[in-house]
């Protein structure tokens, strides 16, 4: 290995990755949606959006709207279901050579384990994420992403059933996060991702009505990269398992800013709207810094903060 | 669809409050087929995630263009931009107007607001001639006629006070000349404004057993079909309905498929 | 009252207030700062910078950092203490016809107590806000803001000491919003205010180590506004006490949202830095709202969410 | 103090990387003391809550000018504007140099980079003549030399590479001329540049019971004392320390009020 071309690579609990950037659950839709301007099989990994057992339509519009630095949205989860992804979309995905992690939710603990289990049936799928934190589903965030037992129950159920590597996405919570991570570790994750969106309401002051169809919805974008910095690098501090940082990314600095708060690997959202090729910048400009700094590998970055 | 980086040509009034931007964009603008859009990165807005989508006016050879206006801090910022600069496109986008349908049918355009941007390349591309519907609040809200009549198209027009052509809607003209029993052919629409006049030639189609390509407009994120942002409730093959994407399946869909109730 | 001039007035839990408008605290320091530029007498309230019973020095800086649509800050409540206060501005304040409102702080239960004996015992002071919320100062925001019977007690302490109306500022907690404006109205609060800004981090990715002297802050601005919106509208549903809602606001636009989702009162932070007349700004700007929606008074508008 | 919408009169390079902004400020230009400076709101920078502070270099009768370098976004934003657009000021903001010490004292001036626009109202306005000591790493970072020799100051020059004046840092200099024993009259120095410069001119000072008025730089919020972003650590009268805000009791203080250690 030559100081020219650090090592990017990195194992996220069993996801043997090329390069610790990834595409987050419901920017990049299933694959193809931006197979035209990206190159997939230049990624860390491809997380496709979030698939429940059954198909589901998903939330009335308005169901995104745009704030300062940011995004509100209330897509409510709409998918073909598990068996529509795998036969609409798993043959296409697996042309490449990318992983792919399958964001999965469920509305009951059976229906995450049958959703998880069903997944794990099919040849050609790298991981599972665990969604119990989508601000846009009623029974998801209430439930299971704030609820500590119930995050232990649901988390148990889909380990019993998958022997893929198992990523709970946890909710944003600002004061618990380290008990969900520390949870999420012992109930067998093999990473743990964060954040997701932040609960948010815009509200059209003509109609007085809320802006988004479904009144509420989560916000993503530069705006709330602070408090996702924040978040996992407290999480990082509270287990082992590796963590996929996520909010906000924008650029390669900000990866970075993630790594060095402890994150293994880093995802990029709402950024692919604007700019759909940044996580192959951010992935170009991380090696550049590595390359500045004298660091062989990425490992050497995560959770190099300097207190 | 490709990503694009393209340097602006032109950039000047057009009328109607509407702004013509025109790129050289040698990838995408060979590509275009009408009614499909483009999706633009405003520069120096930099505290917007999303970009803005524009439906494609003109495509010749390597260039292409759009006409605007500016209804909010999107469209003010790329107001503010001169020729000689750069701005980011994806495109083209979309699923457009068919231009094959049989030779019988009289080619109908039905435009509102910057309908007539949208439409102009199904007049200038489709093999048969047609004719064009117009409507506004007032005879300033009126967009390039001109465009349509040097292809030969007769315009109609309709503008609720009266100021120029018919007063009245749009749908009010149109519904004289279907009734006037003039068409000796079928009418074919292609139509691209409000949702209400949208719905309005949907129903005048489906009374009349004839077809409706309509372009909706319907807020977007990525436009490419990945966040499901900008859904429209269409007709599933079992009866039921479903949320279909407008920048994917859309922005052109046929009548038959949208489902209007429920929809604001 | 005639349809041009709407009534603006509003009495927030004891305090008379000639327009909802008041500048938040920490972002107007104690009066003097900018009353070149604003007419101190037009604001509906003003919010002095957090008071302790003795002076405190703060954190080491740098102590502000922007970052997209924000400002991440860690003041860490420098203040010169309840008779610095007293003797330093309060004279000064009391030339204007304006309520005054004391943010107080303490790292214990007896602090805060003791603050708010002393300053209730001064002539010319309106109101306590009690500041459990702080994330600057270890203290806060730990043993107070985010554990609920700690924030009774602290609450029940000072209920004890003054009969001033009293404000308790939220924690923007994200999942236990309701617990803890239902316990301050418990406890005998006459309004509540929220939110104070949220945690979050920079990192320098040059050397490594925090942005901040303090490593972590607070993050402030119109990248909250969303946020602090649907904290807001949650809070206004589980009491009856009113709310002063803040997070992010810097036009009219985004007050009158505030007031639709339930807030009687909103304050404006962060956007006093970059446009120190926003308050009244704002002030202009919901009147002729008002007058736009033909509404004779704004208590109308207060919790006009059409769900 | 107080808050003013400028129009650009000017906007061009003035040499060693910097641009000048000359605006109409009939409010705020009369009432600038030397070392005082604005704040300034940068247009089109939608993404930023803060404004940005900047010395005040000259101001005459209703105009004032700036002198800056691009180093980040907001001055890249400030860049870009030109003659005819208009900007906000707060201003004029902060304690600048106090120009009444006793008339035997000879001025001298110690600048590093933006340095030579905080002390040019100093060289100016003062009633004594005295010299001016300027450092840079290159030639090309020297600013701004012939407005003073214009004022009949003596400017004397060091650079790190030797490529203008004389080879070392501007202390070297400075130190060269206090060595030489040529100060037939006590110095008062004005100084504004880098933290180690400032202090090395102030060890200089107290070593000698001279005075020493210096600028320091630091990142600020509101600019007019209420955010306490600011802070300089200063020493109290009880022989501790306490942060002070270089917004208003500053951003120039007497040598012997800050202490630097523990300071980054
Ligand atoms: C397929 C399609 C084709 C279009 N073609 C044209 C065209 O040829 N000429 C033209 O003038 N306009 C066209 N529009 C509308 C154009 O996209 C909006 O006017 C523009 O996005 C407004 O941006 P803004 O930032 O100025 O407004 P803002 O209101 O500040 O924008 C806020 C957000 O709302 C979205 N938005 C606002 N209005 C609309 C709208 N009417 N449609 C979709 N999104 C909107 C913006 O994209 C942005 O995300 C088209 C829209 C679509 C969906
Ligand atoms: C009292 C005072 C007087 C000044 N006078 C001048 C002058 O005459 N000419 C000149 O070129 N510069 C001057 N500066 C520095 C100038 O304020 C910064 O260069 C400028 O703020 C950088 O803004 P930016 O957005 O381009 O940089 P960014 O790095 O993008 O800014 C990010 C943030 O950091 C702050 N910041 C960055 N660098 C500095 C700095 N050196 N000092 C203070 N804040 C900083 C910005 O204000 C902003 O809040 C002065 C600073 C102070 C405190
Ligand atoms: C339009 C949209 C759809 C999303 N859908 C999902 C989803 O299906 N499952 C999920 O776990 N997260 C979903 N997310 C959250 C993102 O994966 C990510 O956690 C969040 O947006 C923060 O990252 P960002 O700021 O980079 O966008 C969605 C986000 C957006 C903007
Ligand atoms: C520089 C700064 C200092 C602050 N100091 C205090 C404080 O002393 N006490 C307090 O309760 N809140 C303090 N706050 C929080 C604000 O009062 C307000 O709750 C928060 O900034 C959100 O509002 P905004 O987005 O409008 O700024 C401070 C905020 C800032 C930016
Ligand atoms: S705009 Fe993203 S799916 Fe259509
Ligand atoms: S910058 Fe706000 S107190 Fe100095």
């Amino acid at each position: 290995m030559s100081l020219n071309s650090p090592d990017l690579s990195v194992n996220l609990g069993g996801v043997r990755m090329k390069n610790p950037v990834m595409v987050a659950s419901g920017t990049f839709g299933y694959g193809p949606e931006y197979a035209d301007l990206v190159d997939l099989n230049r990624l860390g990994a491809l997380v496709v959006k979030g698939i429940s057992l059954e198909p589901w339509r998903g939330n009335p519009p308005p169901r995104t709207v745009e704030v300062a630095s940011g995004l509100i949205n209330a897509i409510g989860l709409q998918n073909p279901g598990a068996e529509g992804f795998l036969r609409d979309y798993l043959p296409f995905l697996r042309q490449f050579d990318v992983p792919v992690i399958v964001n999965i939710w469920g509305r009951t603990v059976e229906e995450y384990a049958a959703v998880a289990e069903r997944l794990s049936a099919a040849d050609g799928l790298t991981a599972l994420e665990l969604n119990v934190s989508c601000p846009n589903v009623k029974e998801g965030r209430t439930a299971f992403g704030t609820n500590l037992p119930m995050f232990r129950r649901v988390l148990a159920a889909v380990r019993l059933k998958t022997r893929l590597p198992l990523i709970p996405k946890l909710a944003p919570d600002l004061s618990q996060i380290k008990a969900f991570a520390q949870a999420a570790e012992e109930e067998g994750a093999d990473a743990i991702s964060l954040i997701n969106s932040i609960p948010a309401l815009a509200i059209d002051i003509e109609t007085r009505r809320p802006v988004l169809g479904n009144r509420t919805g989560g916000l993503s974008g530069p705006a709330i990269k602070p408090i996702a910095l924040k978040l996992v690098w407290e999480a990082a501090q509270a287990v082992r398992i590796p963590i996929v940082g996520m909010g906000g990314i924008a650029s390669a600095a900000d990866a970075v800013e993630f790594i060095i708060a402890g994150a293994s690997a880093v995802a990029i959202g709402t950024a692919n709207f604007s700019e759909p090729t940044t996580a192959l910048t951010v992935m170009d400009g991380l090696r550049e810094y590595l390359i500045r700094h004298n660091l062989g590998t990425v490992k050497e970055l995560v959770g190099a903060l300097r207190c | 669809m490709q990503l694009e980086t393209v340097l602006i040509l032109e950039h000047r009034d057009y009328g109607a409050g509407y702004r013509l931007l025109k790129v050289a964009a040698p990838g995408i603008a060979p590509q275009v087929q009408p009614g499909q859009f483009v999706h633009v990165r405003v520069p120096r807005l930099n505290d917007a995630v999303l970009r803005r989508p524009f439906s494609v006016f003109q495509a010749q050879a390597d260039t292409l263009s759009i006409l605007y206006k500016t209804v909010g801090r999107g469209t003010a910022a790329l107001a503010a931009l001169a020729a000689g600069q750069t701005v980011g496109l994806i495109g083209p986008l979309g699923h457009g107007f068919p231009l094959d349908g049989p030779a019988e049918r009289v080619p109908v355009l039905v435009a509102g607001g910057y309908g007539m941007a949208a439409l102009y390349l199904v007049a200038q591309r489709l093999p048969r001639q047609g004719m064009v519907f117009v409507g506004g609040c007032s005879a300033q809200d009126i967009l390039g006629i001109e465009d349509f009549t040097a292809l030969g198209w007769p315009a109609h027009i309709a503008t609720e006070d009266g100021t120029r052509g018919v007063r009245g809607l749009v749908t009010d003209v149109l519904d004289a000349w279907l009734g006037e029993g003039r068409q000796s052919r079928t009418p074919e629409f292609f139509a691209c404004g409000p949702n209400g006049m949208l719905q309005a030639v949907g129903d005048r189609a489906q009374a009349g057993g004839w077809t409706a390509w309509l372009s909706v407009d319907r807020h977007m994120g990525c436009g490419v079909g990945a966040c499901l942002t900008c859904v429209v409730k269409c007709k599933a093959p079992d009866g039921d309905w479903v949320w279909v994407r407008s920048c994917k399946e859309g922005p052109v869909f046929e009548c038959r498929q949208i489902q209007w109730e429920e929809e604001s």
